[in-house]
């Protein structure tokens, strides 16, 4: 019994909570492209200045390469992100320096495609063959939208 | 090329990067037609005949006269008239007569021809494995069977062997014709590969079916670019890599599994000596890169952009030739001190080289005059054993193409220990002592580094960080 | 760019907004004052005295029993007891009696107080010069002179020095009181730092004016943190930078302007010999990261976040128990592969040492036996000349407290020009030769690597990429 009682009302609290701060803590500004609205948390300034100075500040913004492409599942993606943000954020529990989470990863590696598959079209369908792994191109490019 | 193409429509959307315009299948070994459909490729693969040197590497153009017996009429600089201490550390072997600092693909087969190895000793076909666009040859040969053409073909004499081949390293031999994905072709990897992954408790490894895609990147290389011997009569093609990948688990595999195998006698000595040679696979196996997931071509064939069109270089040539491809994608330093940094590696291991090599020879003058004055045979042998240890590591060095780079505290740690049995060899000849130290030093992984993807997915366990 | 705008980021965050709550001059020695006015540094700097082990760094807190003679209840671990090969390396010197692990800033003073080496031998007032805020101790000593003051210092003996100090390493010993812009305050450094602009051709150079603030962020470091030895009666503090800040300069060093100077005569062999003292700073300026602009603060007191703060992490430790702060700002890869690429690169040195030591003791065991079979003088002086050198340069890095990782291929050089002096010394001894080879390597830079500013105005110059 008490058994899901607990973790239940953690739950809840933590989704109060998230709530709350998801408002409070300007997490709205997820509903925005504007990469200054990513800003508002202080932690998330290094990358904006560090966006600022980067190859792409002039060609794409933060939800360019953080977002997936299409409505539905580009806000799916803010939703959590938002929520996880704006949870961390009030929480203080996130690891420092920030490190992009792997499902995030592979938002941004798609993101890529989306404005050049056709320069990397000729690159690209190797991958297609057998299990053999896809080519990343943060392996390669990880500072183009961040210069340390 | 049906798939290929299928492939490139539906990332596409209908615009295909290229037009097939001939039909290519296994059989097709002749380049040119392949180059048909790939252009782009095609052009920068011949561009490997260019010829420029680099501080410890790329390769000279001299000219010669050519003559009845080598109608080469540019050859790449001798690495025996730049250090003729080589000529003393292999002497007695082929390689003591002509030894040529190596130059691009597009010449691997003429220079295995002309070499005067070739005159001074007799070769078995077995050569051709890396010099020569042999995978349609081995499966004729072997009516079909890959691996029983590979053996026949072993047993001829060269200049029999020589005639079932046209090309040098082709496209088939790294490409599947239906979809370009690389593979391996190459006997001698398909069971050295084998025997490695076996030796880290993977049993059975099949690597065109089990490689990563970034694994099959250097792979493919993998296939020439290693240390390699004649295993018995039927001169079979073998990598020693039974007890690992690093020289010092060669030596331990050179000392049991083939104690019996040496590639000659030392002509001062009687040492039977080993011949290590071009071992970048291995070497860079054990390096940084390797560990961070970084491929031969990411260096050696980095892309390119022609056109609207980001391809492979395949014009496979020294990165300090090419550093803004090459290195600067990852390193954001300028091109000089990219250029810099790998000079420092380099005259580092250049400097350690020298010492051990000075210290080889003066193990082998030792030998050489204790012969004279008649020492005992249990004692001669006895400083022979860590002779052929402590040459077979600075020859690894030596061998190596990148002066230490690929993995340069590995490289001086090869280099230490050749030092060391040279010490140890001089002492014990002075002493009169017949026992030999074991020598089992085995810090360093002895496969292949964890690959990106394995690094990643930990990565992910840890929760991003 | 990558370096500086990392840089430029931090200094914005490092001009905390702080409120002055009491006045600090240049005479306020006591950390706890400066921390009324910064308390999160003072938190983090009281935090040294934590002890916790890493495979090769950190510290074991081992309990004790306190006595009158020795009133410490916990100590570091003896390296003498982990390694007994050592005291046979420094027969008949202070270390051989005892020689622990370091550990944090806040134990440097009872620790260098309370060591069995005052015991064993009488030790001068230089010893202060980096274990206690000696600063305004100096100063005093030399009524506002600062070297008067240190030279006064240094030819006092110990107990009576020691009553000049009261702290460890303090805020003043680094900071200008007023602006808290990092400052050079040693003397040792301040001749060292001039000796080494010298020899690179720069005359005068004055650290506190002419540094960076990035070199300024390892030169404190630097102030301690290097080889050293007593020059002449009066026991000066001296750095042997002269030719160099390689190991092998120190040697030419040892071997021309100091060859007269020993730390003591070998017990065993009676060889004049050198002790090596934790060359972290000469050894990192040989590193891939000194090179790329990377300072110890970097990795030693990284920025860590404290509340909407970032502030340089005054727990000063080992970053094997700080990855996260310490590497992963500049390295993506998980914790736990950075921990594994620091382990590679100190297994292979540790490997190296071991094998360099062997060969040493073999050496000092052939000269003990020469002696006791009456080999003449010059015969013996020869092997003492080249034990001399082997002994130096493998302390050099059994001394520095990365186990390589400062520098890997740097310091495996090192190691094996040990090994290589030792097999001279040991066939030198059997064939009675009197003559000592020169010993001149020369690869590497000298000097300072050339800082991130420069590189990246060099950068600039070619174009920004
Ligand atoms: C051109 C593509 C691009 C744009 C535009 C971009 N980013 Fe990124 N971002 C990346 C890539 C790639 C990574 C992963 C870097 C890595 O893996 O080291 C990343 C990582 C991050 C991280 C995680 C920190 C890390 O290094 O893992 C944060 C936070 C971030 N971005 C925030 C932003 C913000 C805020 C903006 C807008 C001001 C932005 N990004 C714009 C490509 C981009
Ligand atoms: C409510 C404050 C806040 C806002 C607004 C915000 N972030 Fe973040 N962000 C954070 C925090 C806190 C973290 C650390 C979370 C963690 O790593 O667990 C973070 C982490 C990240 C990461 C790396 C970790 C991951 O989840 O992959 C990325 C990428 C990122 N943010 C992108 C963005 C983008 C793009 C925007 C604007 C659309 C944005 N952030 C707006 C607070 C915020
Ligand atoms: C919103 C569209 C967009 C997205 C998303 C995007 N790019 Fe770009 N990128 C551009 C444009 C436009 C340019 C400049 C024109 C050009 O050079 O093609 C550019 C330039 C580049 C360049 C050349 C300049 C440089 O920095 O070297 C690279 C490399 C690059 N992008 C890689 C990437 C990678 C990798 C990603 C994903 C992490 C990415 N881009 C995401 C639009 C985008
Ligand atoms: C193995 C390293 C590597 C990988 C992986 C890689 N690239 Fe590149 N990329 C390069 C290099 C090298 C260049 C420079 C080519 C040149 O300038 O000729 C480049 C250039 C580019 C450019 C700029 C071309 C121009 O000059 O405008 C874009 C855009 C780009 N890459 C996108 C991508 C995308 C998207 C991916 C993933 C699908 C990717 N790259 C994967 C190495 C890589
Ligand atoms: C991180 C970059 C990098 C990687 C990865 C790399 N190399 Fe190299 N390689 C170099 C450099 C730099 C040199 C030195 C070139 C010189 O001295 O001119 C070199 C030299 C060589 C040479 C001699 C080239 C010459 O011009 O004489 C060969 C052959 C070679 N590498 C093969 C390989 C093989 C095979 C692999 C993979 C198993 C590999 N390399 C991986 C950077 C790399
Ligand atoms: C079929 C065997 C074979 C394969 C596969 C092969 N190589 Fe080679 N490679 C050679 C031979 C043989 C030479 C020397 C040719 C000569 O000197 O005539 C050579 C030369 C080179 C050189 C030296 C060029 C110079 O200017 O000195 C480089 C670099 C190189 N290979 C890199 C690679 C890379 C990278 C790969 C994989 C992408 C690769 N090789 C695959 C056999 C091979
Ligand atoms: C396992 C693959 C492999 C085999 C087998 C092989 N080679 Fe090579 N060979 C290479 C590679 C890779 C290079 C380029 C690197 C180098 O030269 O170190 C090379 C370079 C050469 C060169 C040019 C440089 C030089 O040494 O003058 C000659 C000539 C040569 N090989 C002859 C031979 C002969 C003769 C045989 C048979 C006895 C043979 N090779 C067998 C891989 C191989
Ligand atoms: C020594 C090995 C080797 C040879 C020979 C070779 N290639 Fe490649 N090729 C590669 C590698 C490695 C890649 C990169 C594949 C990947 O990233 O999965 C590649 C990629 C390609 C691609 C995919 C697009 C690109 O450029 O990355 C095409 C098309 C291609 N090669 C055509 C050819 C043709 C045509 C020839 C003969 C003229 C040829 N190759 C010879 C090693 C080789
Ligand atoms: C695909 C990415 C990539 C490419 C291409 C690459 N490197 Fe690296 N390099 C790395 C990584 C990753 C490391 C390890 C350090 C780190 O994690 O940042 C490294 C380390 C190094 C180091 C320090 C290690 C050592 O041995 O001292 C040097 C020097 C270096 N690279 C030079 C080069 C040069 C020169 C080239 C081109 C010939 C090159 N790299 C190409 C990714 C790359
Ligand atoms: C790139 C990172 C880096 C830089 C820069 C660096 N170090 Fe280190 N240092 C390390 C690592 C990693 C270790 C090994 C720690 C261990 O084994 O626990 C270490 C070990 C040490 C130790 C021994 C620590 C212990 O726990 O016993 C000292 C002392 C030290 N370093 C001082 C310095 C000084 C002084 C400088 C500058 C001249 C410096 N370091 C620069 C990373 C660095
Ligand atoms: C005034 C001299 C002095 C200065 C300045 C100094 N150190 Fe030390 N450091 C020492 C002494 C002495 C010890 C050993 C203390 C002991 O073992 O009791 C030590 C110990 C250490 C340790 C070992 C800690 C451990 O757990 O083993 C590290 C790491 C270290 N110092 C780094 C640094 C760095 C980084 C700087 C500059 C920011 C620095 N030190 C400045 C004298 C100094
Ligand atoms: C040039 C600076 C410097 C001078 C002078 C110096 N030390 Fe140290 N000492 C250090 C540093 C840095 C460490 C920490 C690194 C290490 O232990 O290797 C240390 C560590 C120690 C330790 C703790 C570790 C051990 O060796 O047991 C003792 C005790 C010690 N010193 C005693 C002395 C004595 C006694 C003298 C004078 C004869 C002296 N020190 C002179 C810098 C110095
Ligand atoms: C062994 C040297 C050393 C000692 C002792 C030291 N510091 Fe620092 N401190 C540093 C370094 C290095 C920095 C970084 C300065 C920079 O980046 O310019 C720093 C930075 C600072 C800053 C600037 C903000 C920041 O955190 O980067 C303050 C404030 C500070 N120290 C206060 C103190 C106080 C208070 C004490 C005594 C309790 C102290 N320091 C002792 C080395 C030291
Ligand atoms: C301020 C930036 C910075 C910090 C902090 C840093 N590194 Fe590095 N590291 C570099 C650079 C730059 C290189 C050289 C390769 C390159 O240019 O990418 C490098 C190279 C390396 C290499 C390859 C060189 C070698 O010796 O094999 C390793 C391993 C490494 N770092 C580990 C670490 C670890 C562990 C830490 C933390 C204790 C650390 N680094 C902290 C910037 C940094
Ligand atoms: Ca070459
Ligand atoms: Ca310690």
């Amino acid at each position: 019994m008490l058994a899901l009682v607990v973790p239940a009302t953690v739950a809840g609290l933590a989704l109060g909570l998230g709530l709350y701060t998801f408002v409070y803590a300007k997490g709205a500004s997820y509903l925005t492209n504007d990469p200054a609205a990513c800003a508002n948390c202080h932690v998330m300034r290094d990358h904006f200045s560090a966006w600022i100075v980067s190859s792409h500040r002039s060609v794409a913004a933060c939800n360019d390469c953080h977002t997936p492409p299409g409505l539905i599942p580009k806000y799916a993606v803010k939703a959590s992100n938002g929520f996880w943000h704006s949870f961390a954020f009030t929480t203080g529990r996130f690891p420092d320096p920030l490190r992009i989470k792997e499902s995030n990863r592979r938002v941004t590696e798609q993101a890529c495609r989306k404005c050049h598959s056709a320069i990397t079209a000729m690159i690209d369908p190797v991958e297609a063959h057998r299990g053999a792994g896809p080519l990343s191109c943060i392996r390669c490019h990880r500072t183009v939208g961040h210069v340390e | 090329t049906a798939l290929l193409v299928n492939i490139f429509e539906r990332r596409q959307e209908g615009r295909a990067p290229f037009h097939p315009v001939v039909a290519i299948d296994d059989e097709t070994v002749d380049p040119a037609i392949w180059g048909r459909n790939f252009p782009i490729q095609y052009d920068l693969y011949r561009r490997t005949v260019d010829q420029v040197r680099t501080r410890y590497g790329g390769s000279e153009a001299l000219p010669r006269v050519p003559d009845h017996a080598d109608p080469r009429s540019v050859v790449a600089q001798s690495r025996l008239d730049e250090d003729s201490r080589l000529r003393t550390m292999w002497a007695g072997y082929a390689f003591a007569a002509d030894f040529r600092e190596e130059r691009g693909h597009a010449y691997m087969l003429e220079d295995q021809i002309f070499t005067q190895r070739q005159v001074v000793a007799r070769q078995p076909g077995t050569c051709l494995h890396c010099h020569a666009s042999v995978y349609v040859a081995y499966k004729r040969a072997g009516e079909g069977d890959l691996i029983a053409g590979f053996e026949r073909i072993n047993r001829m004499p060269y200049e029999e062997a020589v005639k079932h081949v046209q090309h040098p390293v082709s496209c088939i031999d790294c490409h599947e014709p239906e979809s370009m994905a690389l593979r391996i072709t190459r006997p001698g990897f398909l069971e050295g590969i084998r025997s490695v992954k076996a030796a880290q408790g993977i049993e059975d490894y099949d690597v065109n079916t089990m490689a990563s895609r970034q694994e099959m990147r250097s792979f493919v290389c993998g296939q020439c670019h290693v240390e390699y011997y004649f295993r018995g009569a039927e001169k079979r093609l073998t990598y020693p890599w039974a007890r690992g990948l690093r020289a010092t688990d060669m030596i331990a595999y050179y000392d049991t599994a083939a104690a019996d195998h040496a590639d000659w006698r030392h002509e001062l000595t009687g040492a039977p000596v080993l011949k290590a040679q071009h071992p970048e696979f291995e070497l860079w196996s054990q390096g940084i890169h390797a560990r961070s997931g970084v491929a031969c071509p990411d260096c050696h064939m980095p892309y390119v952009r022609v056109g609207a069109m980001k391809v492979s270089d395949h014009h496979v040539r020294s990165p300090m030739l090419n550093v803004g491809n090459a290195c600067q994608t990852c390193h954001h330093w300028s091109e000089q001190e990219l250029m810099e940094r790998v000079h420092v590696i380099q005259d580092r291991t250049h400097e350690m080289r020298n010492a051990a090599i000075d210290a080889l020879l003066a193990l082998i003058d030792d030998i050489r005059k204790a012969i004279e004055r008649g020492a005992p045979e249990p004692v001669l042998d006895a400083a022979r054993a860590y002779q052929r240890r402590a040459q077979f590591l600075v020859d690894f060095i030596e061998a190596e193409n990148s002066m230490g780079f690929h993995a340069d505290q590995e490289a001086a740690r090869v280099l230490l220990h050749s030092i060391d049995q040279s010490r140890r060899g001089q002492t014990a000849l002075r002493d009169g002592r017949t026992a030999v130290d074991p020598f089992a030093p085995s810090t360093g992984t002895m496969g292949l580094p964890p690959t990106a993807e394995e690094a990643q997915r930990r990565a992910a366990r840890e929760g991003g960080r």
